[in-house]
């Protein structure tokens, strides 16, 4: 679940580590009052859940409140990335000495949270590492001890800071990691990470993704947040609901398959034969009939669809079932569309047997069976 | 012989009288797997399926001499019978279920490292070894046949689609192990080659890898210099797109790192012949043989 | 910092540990108030901080909120343990089915909290381990990993419950341990933890007592009570303000001395040589003039003292800071008290040079000392 | 010979700008002390009498090549402190801190021993070994003299009162440990005991303990089975009224366990002879020798 900028800001509050000052407005003229209180020049940034913001004019600078107004309705009515911007967060322009990077992640490799810090600051991480990984700061957190402020001051030393700026900047780090450890953090990144030229330290940007298998852990957080953890489209939000992985893609051809591996691998049939796949959906482990007709319903709601390859290699998941399902959904909707399937594995016999009788044609390989669908696409285009 | 289970393996399931548990236990008890316990707090006195069930691992142990777990424990609650497996000193700790927050994986991974004891998963399928005809997982044992080759997967229904091929082929499996599909799993890729190269029975590996993190490029990395038996390499996500979250935690591409381009020129640059679908690891592997 | 019952049951509430419906009142009216919202009969207890209260009369039952009115009536006029009752807990009379005994505490040789379990509560723990070890269940706590649930429903088991009673036992002990984790606590006890006829499980009682030294840590929780930490008088606030360790005792003999060890080693050379100490007072390392005046001045101000005894090995402690300290008491408070110093170590001779010249008489031993004061106290007296 | 502290040992002040740190810098050195570095964040580059100053334990080990610690940190980071010092194994690490909250003592008193390293304290005076002319503590040196008996202590004022009184009876000290007055502490009375039983110039021990815990009585226990040498107690507290807390944290009796009846009792069951007042250590020792 990633967090707006704003949401992750107001933890970042709770836990005392300083955000620049400023609030969040709805409306342009809500913007000019914010930055009436900031009693300074703001920048005024886009709330959306989107990277690259800023390439893209979301963040945009006002001497006054005036002028605040005036980019708050530029930037309200933008889109980016395809995503609305439905709030700006108004802030304090800080008088920048120095742009630092401050992340938490976890490393797979690992198998350990990482804490990451550089002095230079302001770019992607990514692009920090390909051009001076030397730059680079990285601490491994105890998986017993979890990560002590000898280790944060040591995160500040090792990025080159002296004086002063070691404890302040690792009672930074150590905040942070008293966020992740709260919240099942997967990955949390202040960039740029503000060091004034007061000498004070803030958290200029704020990036904050929560484990969505932690939620269950973090319902008082949620709520308060007052929306759904992610941002949905109707398709979507039901393949959340019945616990299906989802994802809309640009072809036309909808995979329906059981297993995150195959369904992937099934998208990469079709690309080989020549198709282009216009929904990833894995049905998960032991689909039953009725999940079976949820999922064709699901896909065929996406108004790319052109037609649909069902490819199910039957562990826990029965072929039987599958067939019924397949049955219902036809029967039930009326599908036009044409639907090539493939069913191997558990009660393959039985299943096969029930989509015989309902006369509908199936394969034996997935090759044979992405083959066919993108010569059906084809046909129908 | 064999790598994480053998004949002698004693399997206590945790969660036995749940659902899946049920199932999976009746499964593995007919493929032949030597299921001994289960617990289910609360439920001791209880039988499922003629196995005896225990209110905790302590007990099963003692009662039943059980060696390793199987977990079908839902996620909020995982991480604690995986803690309680390590603690009993089960080995390996099979972890079934999905979902399991990172932290938790984290937690179970690092102490089960303490004990020297290998957690397998979480989001697994299992280990199968069908020449001992034990199963300590929930894959369909029929399309695994005995023989010389291990598989390692991060998927689990691509596994038995491949696995399915490789009997098609007469080609049998020393060990399929399932490493499990999210981000953080107990026993990684390159640790799974460095179990299969200790193993005189495994002559040839199956590495079915998908994008998202390093795991196979390291792997590569390592194959390359310690490795020197043939290795069969699948990928799956070439056409996903960058940035989209599909299915497994463990698929989400970031930077360039993860793709699958790289990780198939990784392997190749290994040594390692990359099939570009399911159905052509087992003619790559006969080649290969 | 021991916390009142109704004070550790507002935290259990808030970590989902159940206790007896009911609430706080401070006067009789407010009981009967209690009394009707439970709708039950109800149990009438003391808030107060000392032990064996059930023995002296602090806890009563009554049927009817007229009943409980009364009841509250008596016991907030009593004094427990020399403690005045302040307010009384009513909640409802449970209907009991077992009485259980859970705790938590630090366990000093194994340097690890302990987690205590008896299916036989009701009684003092310490009774229960002299009569009837075998019925204690305890478990230390791994210092890495923390308590977990599997650990918790092992008490249960261990403690010899069965069925459903493992999980809602084990949540109980688990929630205690997220109490004890979260508050610093050094000891926590639930006796009688009450499983009732319904099968549910109540808090009947609790015990919370959070780690003096930690209180750092909680400032937020300290301040939600509205009350000092511990509840002092005059000359034991004083000597706190001061980070003196004060304790007032029956005899007449105030042993003012530097380091925990030392004075108790002071005091018992008082009782070799028949008399009786009236006050315990180390002023910790590193005591300057005036620390030690402050500490003279805290001493005379309790009525039992009819002689002081100032015990200094010098250390950290510079003697001749102490001989000023002496002779600023004498000449400020003009004292009348008699007074014996023994005071060797560092700087010994430049204050054993002070105090000649200011007449004060010193001696060299201990013993010495001892035996002298307890010959002036019985000159006095 | 010695326990603990010999005279390559070189020690790292923590906390050495403070007060504290400096004036026992001072002390230390003149004593004989070697110290060789000190830390304090953010103040690298100073000297505390001439004593090079680091931002980190880590860079005062690497250029000065500290092997123990003595710790002089604000109870709130102290247990930081320690965990830094156990992380880059110095050993011992002597915490004089007082007032350590119980939860942070646990954690680094087993941080330290799955690191085989020894924790002196918390709120302790630490170790002195009069015969190398080390002191990693605060206690005053000149009290101590040179010799075969080994001290150890609850208590700190306590101890340079018994200590200066077997100086002025001509007995002198191998090693002087304060084990710290807190109920938790690192090094507990039986190990201090098993310590110096395995050094050879130890020829005697006194032990200083105080009401409270049952670490004499355990150490009585060890000495009757396992510690052939003459051993001298004195238990402080015996008018202390019951559940009365007496300035260490470690001094609260609670039941019958813990009063200074039962430790005397135990000791002399283990043939300790137990000092009414501490200038009777000095004659009861010259008695046993």
């Amino acid at each position: 679940m990633k967090l707006f900028e704003h949401e992750a800001k107001d933890i970042f509050r709770a836990f005392n580590l300083p955000t620049p000052p400023g609030g969040l407005a709805k409306t342009p003229k809500e913007a000019r009052e914010r930055a009436v209180e900031v009693g300074k020049p703001v920048a005024v940034k886009a709330m959306v859940l989107a990277g690259k913001r800023g390439k893209a004019g979301g963040v945009k600078f006002a001497d006054t409140p005036q002028e605040a107004e005036k980019r708050a309705e530029e930037i309200l009515k933008m889109r980016i990335n395809d995503l609305p911007v439905s709030a700006v967060l108004v802030e304090e322009k800080l008088n920048v000495e120095q742009e630092i990077y401050a992340g938490i992640t976890v490393d797979r490799n690992e198998r350990k949270y990482v804490v990451i810090g550089s002095a230079s600051g302001g770019m992607s991480i990514e692009e920090l590492a390909e051009k001076s990984p030397e730059k680079i700061v990285k601490m491994y957190v105890d998986p017993n001890l979890g990560f002590q402020p000898y280790e944060a001051r040591q995160m500040a030393i090792s990025m080159g800071f002296k004086g002063k700026a070691i404890s302040q900047l690792g009672s930074f780090f150590q905040k942070l990691w008293n966020i992740v450890e709260a919240y099942d953090v997967e990955l949390t990144e202040i960039n740029p990470l503000i060091l004034t030229k007061e000498g004070k330290f803030f958290a200029a940007d704020a990036r904050l993704n929560i484990d969505d298998n932690s939620l269950f852990r973090h319902k008082a957080m949620i709520e308060k947040l007052k929306r759904e953890p992610v941002e949905q489209n109707d398709r979507e939000r039901m393949a959340t609901e019945h616990d299906m992985a989802y994802v809309e893609l640009d072809g036309n051809i909808a995979c329906i398959c059981n297993g995150a591996g195959l369904t992937m691998a099934t998208l990469d049939a079709v690309s080989v034969y020549g198709g282009e796949a216009s929904t990833f959906l894995d049905l998960g482990g032991g689909a039953d009939a009725e999940r079976v007709e949820k999922g064709i319903e699901i896909a065929l709601m996406y108004p790319k669809v052109k037609a649909i390859l069902v490819n199910i290699m039957g562990g826990i998941t029965r072929c039987d079932e599958v067939a019924k399902g397949i049955l219902a959904a036809r029967d039930e909707g009326e599908i036009t569309t044409p639907m090539v399937i493939r069913m191997v594995g558990t009660n393959e016999e039985e299943g096969q047997e029930i989509l015989k009788e309902a006369g509908i044609p199936f394969l034996k390989t997935m090759e044979e069976a992405a083959s066919k669908v993108v010569e059906l696409v084809k046909e129908v285009a | 012989m064999a790598v994480l289970v053998d004949k002698d393996t004693r399997v206590v399931v945790q969660g036995i009288t749940g659902t899946q548990g049920r199932y999976h236990t009746a499964s593995m008890l007919k493929y032949g797997t030597k299921v001994v316990a289960g617990t289910s707090p609360g439920k001791s006195g209880q039988e499922v399926n003629g196995v005896p069930v225990f209110d905790s691992i302590s007990e099963a142990v003692k009662a039943e001499d059980a060696t390793a777990s199987i977990i079908f424990i839902p996620a909020p609650f995982a991480g604690d019978a995986a803690l309680e497996a390590i603690a009993a000193g089960l080995n390996p700790v099979v972890v079934i279920t999905e979902h399991v927050p990172v932290k938790d994986e984290i937690r179970m991974i690092h102490a089960a490292k303490q004990k020297g004891i290998t957690v397998i998963g979480p989001n697994t399928p299992g280990v199968i070894v069908p020449g001992a005809k034990q199963k300590v997982g929930i894959m369909p044992g029929h399309v695994f046949s005995d023989g010389k080759v291990g598989l390692m997967s991060r998927s689990g229904t691509l596994t038995y689609e491949i696995a399915a091929g490789m009997t098609n082929a007469g080609i049998g499996i020393s060990t399929a192990i399932g490493l499990g599909g999210d981000p953080c799993v107990g026993l990684t890729t390159i640790e799974g080659v460095k179990l299969f190269k200790e193993d005189k029975n495994t002559k040839a590996l199956v590495i079915v890898g998908e994008i998202g993190g390093d795991a196979e490029e390291r792997a590569a990395t390592y194959i390359s210099k310690e490795y020197d038996l043939p290795v069969v390499g699948f990928i799956a996500g070439r056409t996903a797109p960058p940035g989209k979250r599909m299915g497994h935690a463990g698929a989400i591409i970031s930077g360039s790192a993860g793709t699958a381009a790289a990780k198939i020129k990784a392997l190749n640059d290994a040594g390692v012949e990359v099939a570009e679908k399911p159905s052509d690891v087992a003619r790559l592997l006969k080649e290969s043989l």
